[in-house]
């Protein structure tokens, strides 16, 4: 076998952007390629479970595991990798916080199971067949294991131990590549740092930024569905609700360079306690009402505070224990 | 119930200040007088309420109210009133005012205020009308008697004397019905009779034993003491003398009667004169209860007992002396004094105080303002 | 009504020149009320961050009050009130969203003068917690 | 970074404040079992030299530097407590308060819950002393002017004795004259006039250089600190010059007549008028709300002196601090109450004052409705002791005083009259007993009432009904003419005048001051001071008194010539800000504004504008705005502490 | 250097001047009779309509007293003599002798110990007990230590023990057992001349001797106390540290009457009212029910005056939340009973106009005030004591003499926010007086800082 470090790539509750972002490195990933040995890629590669379970502990350098811990078989999954890697990096906002698949987590999981296979409005299911939750199923009579679906999305970090993160929904691949050169430099920053982005918000690096006015105050909340902002000036100042100044930099403000104000895919900065909770904060402030009415008016605007505020970081919010899926 | 009917005249404020009541204004409704009042002590009644009767000129309540007449004069509550009001002199204006608001001849008002001078004129008219009148009717029979030296009763002086007697009584009577009236008396009685008498009795003895018991009140208690048993017996003897002369001749008798008559005159001096004396001295070891301000009434009244007990007395060493024509001269002075003392002192002036002391502690009585624990 | 011996916890948040000086006033005047609170003197209720209510539901608060001086022109720093308003307003909105009962965060408008006030909202916030019963969020350690 | 913290906690007993209901051994026990806690003690009174000397010693014997103090609420000793942990060499912000006096012994029956609670506060005050940082006050050179605001009695008091100490002073009245209430306040005690009182002063006003008067102007913006406030004056035209001789032909010829509330509406007066004799400045005006500007009293006028285009101007000023003696209003009856406004012989006592002034109406004459009255009576608390249901829930002090003066007054002038005065309690407190005494020698008659009387008008004229309590009669007094003794109240316009200085006000409607004995003549807010009735009613005396108490207080304040200012501003990690500008808009003080570093443009807090609220570290996105005293984290580790959460 | 002004007397008001004075940049003498400073506020438990407790609100001052150097306290000091006029006064202060050496006393108290004579304490009016050698009470300034002369047994040894020690010196035991060796016999009187521009006298108040109404049986029957007494009763510092107990058995009583105006209101003894007692009385009845909650508390008075802030509404609390009762009556005379040491207080109730006979397990006299005594200053007073206003409507603090200013319980009976605001208005005046000497002469100053 080659000395190369051997890194490993794995997805579970994800969308497989971060896996196509992987792919994004386009050229780069020659090199990288060239660099490692990549022992372990579900979606690109046929290697089986049994591979990662043969290795010796700690033998793959790195593994990148995205999206959120949703089923029984994630859980396994990931705790192998633990088991078997040294640095485990959750890669994009879905590992990180719970990404937009935590979204879920404000309801139970038997809600969520008769939305989908029930009461959607193009599902015909009149025997309201549901997915066993007993982890078998039956098909003639042979019993197949079937990964149960958890009562609640977790974050990778409250599963297994993870060394460091990569935000993003997906991660660019600037953000991708200096993480990885993070990574092999052999200087690693201690544990739980944010690798690879800005240690400062969207606006510093947004191009918008110096157009603000001098009172950053709007006077009601506009929906990209219904305004087409202006592309002169910040997005905000204009009335939409971008989470810029409360999200992390390093995307080199690609969703505002599109004119779509920033949702906050990389996550809150070092010391927020609560990502939603100063989104909130930031957005209320500047609301210029005085008086109550008027307040309520602008906010009923607002068809999904807590989408808005928590799109990619529900399951991290400090009420993650008060939440439906957790209380019913 | 709808306010009562007000009139509040400034004179009503004016007469009272000038019966003595100076201090009616001063007063700021403590309630000091009462609490310190032995009488008080034995009653529910309020000295403090009367004199804000008084301050606000509320005259019906005042022709109503009895608590005046039960004050017998202790004068603890002079050192008690913080305002140096001097409600024993208010007190003792109110019952002035009353007698003259009691009194449906007018001439009580006049008398109190009337000056000094003005009340001594007409007791001098008094007398000499009387001695007029008893020379006149009985010139001859006097010359008689100091001829015959003798200390006959004048035989047709009855009838005078006892018609003057009833004028007086009868008019003193009348006011005393009207204050009767006044006072309500009848209605909201909750005492029988003679529950009522007993419980006077027993609460004025006990009142003026607990008095007796302080050396300065002692002396001002057996001056009046000495007055009234001097009165007392003075008209047990007039009347004994009148209605069964001869008793005075009849032995052993006559010198127990004459024994009594020189002890009732000479209680009427004394009791009368102490006073008097003591009030006109400027000596400072006089008790202060003597230089109280004293309105002119007081002086007639005091005066008029000092001196027929005076004329009584000399009129008896006189006859038994049996210096006669000297007796009936004093004699003469004596009826001369006792006549007005009759028509106007007895219902108009100070000694109208017996009928009333006597109506209010009879109707407070009865009306159960003495307080039971006291009796026991 | 309630779960026996439970005693819902209430974390205040107050103004340092108003609702502090009212709580102080109930105090001074011995205005008795139940000991579930536990009051946090801010500078002004412009202060108080989403985060620390947040903070406070998940370490077992079964109840938050952030207390203000009343606006229009009570407040020491002009309109640090006005700013709180705006937040827990929107706020209230989440907490609706997230499925926590609107009963147990309260924005209150407390002068220094009433006592009365801070007293009636303590006992009214504690018989409806005492009615909803506690949050269901054990105290996670730190 | 905050050095290993070394906490040492404090108990107070207060006497039995505390410990009557809180257990102070068992929480000086709990608290040793605190983390950081390195020594607990607790004793009778903390805040005594005993008490501060232990907390020194206890500093210097185990080398603390985090002190918390479990004692009464923080407005009342936190000053002496920095003080003190300051003179042991600790920096003295590196104190933390538990209130387990006002918040829990005084508040709570229950003995044992108030010791747990107790014992949180003192968790929660430990948590967050563990994280406090050692700041220091920011000092500032103080501008050497005051502004005085109202020029009544205590204003002018306090504006002579503030030049007389050597401060430049602004006197600023809203009305076309000074001498406020007092100057038309008739009689006072040991017979002297309201109006001669008021000439005193004013003759001290004048020749004293260092005081600008300005009439007729009031304050309409007020901001800053202490020591450097800015207060921008409106002056209102006069219309009239210096030139003015007051020859009063103006006033002929002006075809306006309105109520003059100069003698409580007891005559009238023209558009253009002279306030009162001892007036000052001694120059007529105009009152624009009535004035047609028909310019009849310009032609009258041969001294050129009035110009109706005058306009109103502004002034800016720059003052270290401001004294509010904007005094009271009398209580104004509503219409019915004890029949007031519905028979003219039924006037207030402040009318009743205007009409025993010579300076009066009529000349000092008793002459209500026609006619002096043969029977006159006066109602006291009216307005006040809650007898009627418009009146306030105080005793306004110095209506008893002053009806008494009145009353013996009318007897000396007229003995014949019948005087009633019907009270509930007469407040002659102090040597003002005396006048009470007066009264009785002048046959004034007192009715005591329990229930307030009732006054109804019949054809031959006004009837009070009153039970007597001290006579328990129900008596009904017809009089000629009635007095309601009216009580004082906030000025109507108070409340411009708390949105201007962001004073506040208390549980009766008037401005509140710190401590009614620790300084009752200052605002909660530094730098602004509070003189005469604006605070509660009080006589003419107490305001001249209370005038130069705050004299006294502005003094103490500015006579270093430089005022430290608290340090709880706002301020910047710098590293972590980005420029979002999100709390630029916020500041109500616009104490943050943008600047370069190294190509980026950051945040930056102006700390001597910057008042502390905390608003901007609340909104600020990125948490690199954060208030001294208050950061996030201590906020976060006191909100732990408090649910019980983390250490338990 | 600015002249120094002199502050005369060491209560409330005479602390917030001098505080005031310091704060101006003016040095400042503060001269008390007693060995601390504080007065008779330090003697409070709980002080009106807030019922903050009175240490709170006086300890700190006294604190800040220590804090600034230029004020100089000279405590246990009499002025003797007063001479010169505005902006030159020469004064003449007695410093009395202390028999410690207050320089080297710590205030430890091991000496009060020790020592072996026991004499009834002037701090809690009598109801406690002191040693000969002292400190004033635990939160004294200055916390030192003396010798009381006249019944130390070393200072002055009575007679017959005289005799016997034959010559020897007797005790000395504070002595033996001070660890600092501050005790010092021999110290003798020292007269201290000071040149000030100003002098503020804040001598305050003292209790009229309420047993010259023999009514009241003050002093005879052991159940009666003036309303100081009660204080340090109800006061947790105080001698029976907080349980309201009867002097007669020691039992807790079931009810206790208070009697306004004692000595106050009365031609025969003082015509002013002493403005507090009203409210005074209803706070320590208030105290009183919250230290016995089933006690009974009546309060006998003639007019309410609650009339200053807060004050009606703290009346009405107290009738209302506390169920104290009010009777509209003067109590004229106190008798006692023989079995049980209850009083019976005679009264009229007004308010049903007829006398009444109440029995009381504890009476509260609410007695007059008096001016503490005649100063030396040289100023007019009137036949009360109290010091004269030149003129209240104009600078209300200056006494008769320019440059002599009169504040607090000195001038009229007052109530303690009054006592405060007068105190502020003093010290403007005095510091605008001060700071106007400083051009004219150099001063000699003495005395050291406590």
């Amino acid at each position: 076998m080659n000395n190369r470090p051997k890194v490993a790539f794995y997805w579970c509750a994800s969308c497989g952007g971060c896996e196509e972002a992987v792919v994004d490195l386009a050229e780069k990933i020659i090199d990288v390629v060239s660099l490692v040995d990549i022992v372990f890629w579900p979606v690109a590669m046929d290697y089986k479970l049994s591979d990662v379970e043969a290795l010796p502990d700690n033998s793959i350098t790195v593994s990148f595991i995205n999206g959120g811990i949703r089923l029984s078989e994630h859980e396994k999954v990931v705790r192998l990798l633990r088991q078997k890697s040294k640095l485990v990096v959750a890669y994009g906002a879905c590992a990180c916080w719970g990404g937009i698949p935590g979204l879920a987590n404000q309801y139970s999981r038997e809600e969520i199971l008769e939305r989908v296979y029930l009461t959607t409005p193009t599902t015909a299911n009149p025997e309201k067949i549901m997915p066993p939750q007993d982890g078998y199923a039956k098909l003639g009579d042979v019993k197949i294991e079937v990964p149960t679906f958890l009562p609640e999305l977790k974050p990778l970090d409250e599963v297994i131990d993870v060394d460091y993160y990569i935000p993003g929904c997906p991660p660019t691949p600037e953000v991708t590549w200096n993480a990885i050169n993070v990574l092999l430099s052999g200087k690693l920053p201690d544990k739980g740092t944010v690798i690879g982005a800005s240690n400062r918000s969207l606006c510093d690096e947004c191009p918008l930024n110096k157009t603000k006015p001098e009172n950053v105050l709007i006077k009601e909340f506009k929906r990209v569905v219904n305004y087409s902002p202006r592309a002169d000036t910040c997005l905000l100042a204009q009335g939409l609700p971008c989470l810029g100044p409360v999200t992390r930099g390093g995307c080199g403000a690609l969703c505002v360079k599109a004119n779509m104000p920033c949702t906050g895919c990389f996550g809150p900065l070092e010391n927020i306690h609560d990502y939603g909770g100063k989104a909130l904060s930031f957005l209320a402030s500047i609301l210029d009402y005085e008086n109550e009415e008027e307040i309520k008016r602008e906010i009923s605007k607002l068809p999904d505070v807590s989408g808005l505020i928590y799109k990619y970081t529900l399951p991290k919010s400090l009420l993650k224990n008060l939440l439906r899926s957790v209380r019913k | 119930m709808k306010a009562t009917p007000y009139i509040s005249f400034k004179d009503i404020n004016r007469e009272i200040i000038e019966l003595g009541g100076k201090g009616i204004f001063k007063c700021y409704q403590c309630g000091a007088c009462t609490a310190t009042c032995a009488i008080a002590e034995g009653m529910f009644i309020s000295f403090r309420r009367v004199i804000k009767y008084s301050q606000l000129g509320l005259v019906d309540k005042l022709r109503r109210d009895l608590v005046p007449w039960l004050c017998n004069v202790h004068g603890d509550c002079i050192e008690a009133c913080p305002r140096n009001a001097n409600p024993c002199e208010i007190l003792a204006s109110l019952r002035r005012y009353q007698s003259v608001l009691y009194d449906w001849t007018g001439i009580s008002r006049w008398w109190y205020f009337s000056t000094l001078k003005k009340k001594l004129l007409a007791i001098i008219i008094l007398s000499g009308i009387s001695i007029l009148g008893l020379l006149s009717l009985f010139s001859t029979s006097i010359m008689n008697y100091l001829s015959m030296n003798i200390f006959v009763n004048l035989p047709n002086l009855l009838p005078i004397g006892l018609l003057i007697v009833l004028l007086s009584i009868s008019l003193l009577v009348s006011n005393g019905y009207r204050m009767y009236k006044f006072v309500g008396g009848g209605k909201e009685y909750t005492v029988r009779f003679f529950d009522a008498l007993k419980r006077v009795l027993s609460f004025w003895i006990k009142s003026e034993n607990e008095a007796m018991k302080i050396p300065d009140k002692r002396i001002r208690i057996l001056e009046h003491m000495f007055i009234l048993a001097g009165i007392i017996m003075y008209i047990f003897l007039v009347l004994l003398y009148l209605i069964y002369p001869i008793i005075y001749s009849l032995n052993p008798y006559n010198y127990v009667l004459m024994i009594g008559r020189y002890i009732a005159a000479i209680m009427l001096v004394v009791g009368a004169g102490l006073p008097f004396v003591k009030r006109v001295s400027k000596s400072q070891k006089i008790h202060w209860y003597y230089k109280l301000f004293r309105h002119s009434t007081d002086w007639v009244g005091l005066g008029f007992v000092f001196a027929i007990g005076l004329t009584g007395l000399l009129m008896n060493i006189f006859n038994d002396l049996h210096i006669y024509s000297l007796t009936y001269v004093v004699y003469v002075i004596h009826i001369g004094i006792v006549f007005p003392f009759l028509i106007l002192e007895v219902p108009f002036g100070k000694h109208n105080h017996w009928l009333y002391k006597t109506i209010a502690n009879y109707v407070s009585a009865r009306r159960g303002l003495i307080r039971g624990e006291i009796l026991e | 009504m309630s779960t026996n011996n439970y005693e819902p916890r209430i974390v205040v948040f107050a103004c340092n020149w108003c609702s502090y000086a009212a709580i102080d006033l109930a105090g001074t005047s011995r205005k008795l009320y139940p000991p579930n609170v536990r009051v946090i003197r801010v500078m002004c209720s412009g202060r108080v961050d989403p985060q620390f209510v947040l903070e406070a539901f998940k370490n077992g608060a079964d109840g938050v009050i952030v207390a203000g001086c009343r606006p229009p022109s009570d407040c020491h720093y002009i309109n640090g009130n006005i700013k709180a308003l705006r937040r827990f307003t929107l706020f209230k909105r989440l907490l609706e969203e997230l499925g926590i009962e609107k009963e147990r965060f309260r924005l209150e408008w407390i002068s220094a003068a009433e006592a009365d006030k801070w007293v009636r909202v303590v006992n009214e916030m504690l018989e409806e917690l005492r009615r909803l019963g506690p949050l269901k969020a054990e105290a996670v350690s730190v | 970074m905050i050095q290993e913290p070394r906490v040492g906690v404090f108990i107070c007993h207060c006497g039995h404040n505390i410990a009557a209901k809180v257990d102070v051994k068992q929480v000086a026990d709990y608290a040793k079992t605190l983390p950081n806690v390195i020594v607990s003690h607790h004793y009778v009174f903390m805040c005594s030299t005993v008490g501060q000397e232990l907390i020194r010693e206890e500093i210097k014997k185990h080398n603390l530097n985090r002190v918390v103090v479990a004692a009464c609420s923080p407005s009342m000793h936190e000053p002496t407590f920095r003080t003190a942990i300051e003179s042991a060499g600790l920096n003295k912000y590196l104190l933390e308060m538990a209130n387990i006096r006002e918040h829990c012994s005084w508040a709570h029956s229950d003995k044992e819950a108030a010791t747990e609670k107790a014992k949180d506060l003192v968790r929660m005050a430990v948590a967050k002393a563990s994280l406090l940082e050692p700041l220091e006050e920011e000092e500032f050179p103080v501008s050497p002017t005051v502004l005085v605001l109202g020029g009544g009695v205590a204003g002018m008091r306090a504006a002579i004795d503030l030049a007389e100490w050597g401060f430049n002073v602004y006197l600023v009245e809203k009305n076309p004259t000074l001498g406020g209430r007092a100057a038309l306040t008739g009689w006072l005690t040991n017979n002297r006039r309201g109006a001669d009182v008021v000439n005193n002063l004013i003759n001290k006003i004048v020749d004293n250089k260092n005081i600008h008067v300005f009439t007729n102007a009031e304050l309409v913006e007020f901001s800053g600190f202490p020591g450097n406030f800015k207060a921008k004056i409106k002056v209102n035209p006069r219309f009239v010059n210096e030139k003015c001789i007051l020859c009063g032909e103006c006033e002929i010829e002006c075809p306006i007549e309105v109520s003059n509330e100069y003698q409580y509406g007891l005559s009238r007066r023209k558009a253009i008028f002279f306030p009162f004799k001892a007036a000052y400045p001694p120059i007529y005006v105009i009152d624009q709300r009535v004035c047609i500007k028909c310019g009849e009293c310009v032609k009258a006028c041969q001294y050129g002196a009035i110009n109706l285009a005058e306009q109103s101007l502004t002034l800016d000023l720059n003052v270290g601090a401001i004294v509010i003696a904007t005094g009271y209003d009398p209580y104004h009856p509503p219409k019915g109450e004890y029949a007031y406004g519905l028979h003219n012989n039924i006037i207030t006592l402040f009318q009743l004052e205007r009409l025993l002034d010579e300076d009066g109406p009529t000349q000092g004459k008793l002459i209500i409705g026609g006619a002096v009255p043969k029977r006159i009576a006066f109602i006291l608390c009216v307005g006040s002791r809650n007898t009627t249901p418009s009146s306030k829930n105080y005793c306004s002090r110095m209506c008893c005083t002053s009806t008494l003066i009145n009353a013996i007054k009318i007897k000396e002038k007229y003995p014949d009259i019948d005087v009633y005065v019907l009270y509930q309690d007469i407040n002659t407190y102090g040597n003002d007993e005396t006048l009470y005494e007066q009264a009785g020698e002048k046959l004034v008659k007192f009715i005591k009432f329990e229930k307030p009387p009732t006054v109804d008008i019949s054809p031959e004229g006004i009837v009070i009904d009153v039970y007597e309590t001290t006579i328990q009669e129900e008596i009904s007094i017809p009089v000629d003419a009635l007095v309601l003794s009216v009580g004082m109240v906030p000025r109507r316009d108070q409340n411009e005048l708390i949105a201007t200085t962001r004073a506040s006000c208390g549980e009766d409607g008037f401005i509140r001051e710190v401590h009614l004995k620790l300084n009752p003549v200052e605002a909660p807010t530094h730098g602004i001071f509070l003189a005469g009735a604006v605070t509660g009613p009080k006589n003419i005396i107490e305001s001249i008194r209370a005038g130069s108490a705050a004299a006294s207080k502005v003094a103490t304040l500015l006579s270093e010539g430089k005022v430290r200012t608290e340090p709880f501003t706002a301020n910047v990690n710098e590293e972590r800000c980005s420029g979002c500008r999100i709390c630029v808009g916020l500041c109500p003080y616009k104490a943050i504004s943008l600047r370069e570093i190294n190509d980026r443009m950051v945040a930056y807090v102006e700390r001597a504008l910057c008042m502390g609220c905390g608003t901007c570290s609340a909104a600020c996105p990125s948490g690199a705005m954060q208030q001294y005293g208050f950061k996030d984290i201590q906020i976060m580790a006191q909100v732990v502490a408090a649910t019980g959460g983390g250490i338990k | 250097m600015s002249k120094p002004v002199l502050v005369i007397g060491g209560g409330i008001s005479g602390i917030q001047a001098t505080i005031d004075l310091a704060k101006h940049g003016v040095e400042v003498y503060l001269v008390e009779r007693n060995p601390s400073i504080g007065g008779k506020m330090a003697q409070l438990d709980k002080t009106f309509p807030t019922l903050d407790c009175a240490s709170c609100i006086l300890t700190p001052k006294m604190a800040e007293v220590l804090r600034y150097n230029n004020i100089k306290l000279l405590t246990y000091s009499e002025v003797q003599e007063v001479k010169g006029n505005v902006g030159d006064f020469t004064v003449k202060i007695l410093r009395k002798p202390r028999y410690v050496d207050w320089d080297k006393c710590t205030g430890c108290g091991t000496c009060t110990e020790r020592c072996p004579v026991k004499v009834p304490d002037e701090y809690n009016v009598k109801l406690g007990q002191r040693k000969a050698i002292y400190i004033e009470y635990p939160q004294a300034v200055p916390r030192k230590a003396l010798i009381d002369y006249s019944h130390c047994l070393r200072l002055n040894p009575p007679p017959d023990l005289k005799e016997k020690a034959k010559g020897k010196p007797l005790c000395g035991a504070c002595e033996k057992v001070c660890p600092t060796k501050a005790i010092d016999y021999n110290q003798q009187p020292e007269i201290i001349e000071l040149n000030v521009a100003a002098i503020i006298l804040a001598t305050g108040l003292e209790l009229y001797d309420a047993s010259n109404i023999p009514e009241y049986g003050y002093g005879k029957y052991q159940n009666v106390y003036t309303n100081l007494e009660f204080e340090r009763i109800v006061s947790s510092t105080g001698p029976t540290n907080g349980n309201i107990i009867r002097r007669s058995d020691g039992k807790p009583p079931k009810r206790i009457a208070w009697i306004q105006c004692v000595g106050s209101r009365d031609v025969r003894f003082n015509h002013y009212c002493s403005a507090f007692c009203c409210m005074a009385a209803t706070k320590q009845a208030i105290l009183a029910k919250e230290l016995l909650p089933e006690v009974d508390t009546t309060i006998y008075y003639m007019d309410m005056r609650a009339f200053g802030k807060g004050f009606y509404e703290f009346y009405k609390r107290a009738m209302t939340e506390f169920g104290v009762k009010y009777v509209r009556g003067k109590v004229v005379k106190i008798t006692e009973r023989q079995d049980n040491k209850n009083l019976l207080l005679f009264y009229e109730d007004t308010i049903h106009s007829y006398m009444k006979k109440d029995e009381f397990d504890m009476v509260v006299l609410s007695v007059a005030v008096r001016p503490n005594r005649i100063t030396a200053a040289p100023v007019k007073t009137d036949k009360g004591g109290f010091i004269q206003i030149m003129d209240p409507y104009m600078d209300t603090v200056t006494s008769t003499t320019e440059g002599i200013f009169v504040i607090g319980g000195a001038a009229e009976a007052r109530d303690i926010p009054d006592s405060v605001t007068m105190a502020s208005s003093a010290a403007i005046k005095a510091s605008t007086i001060a700071k106007k000497c400083v051009v004219e002469q150099t001063i000699i100053t003495s005395g050291e800082r406590a």
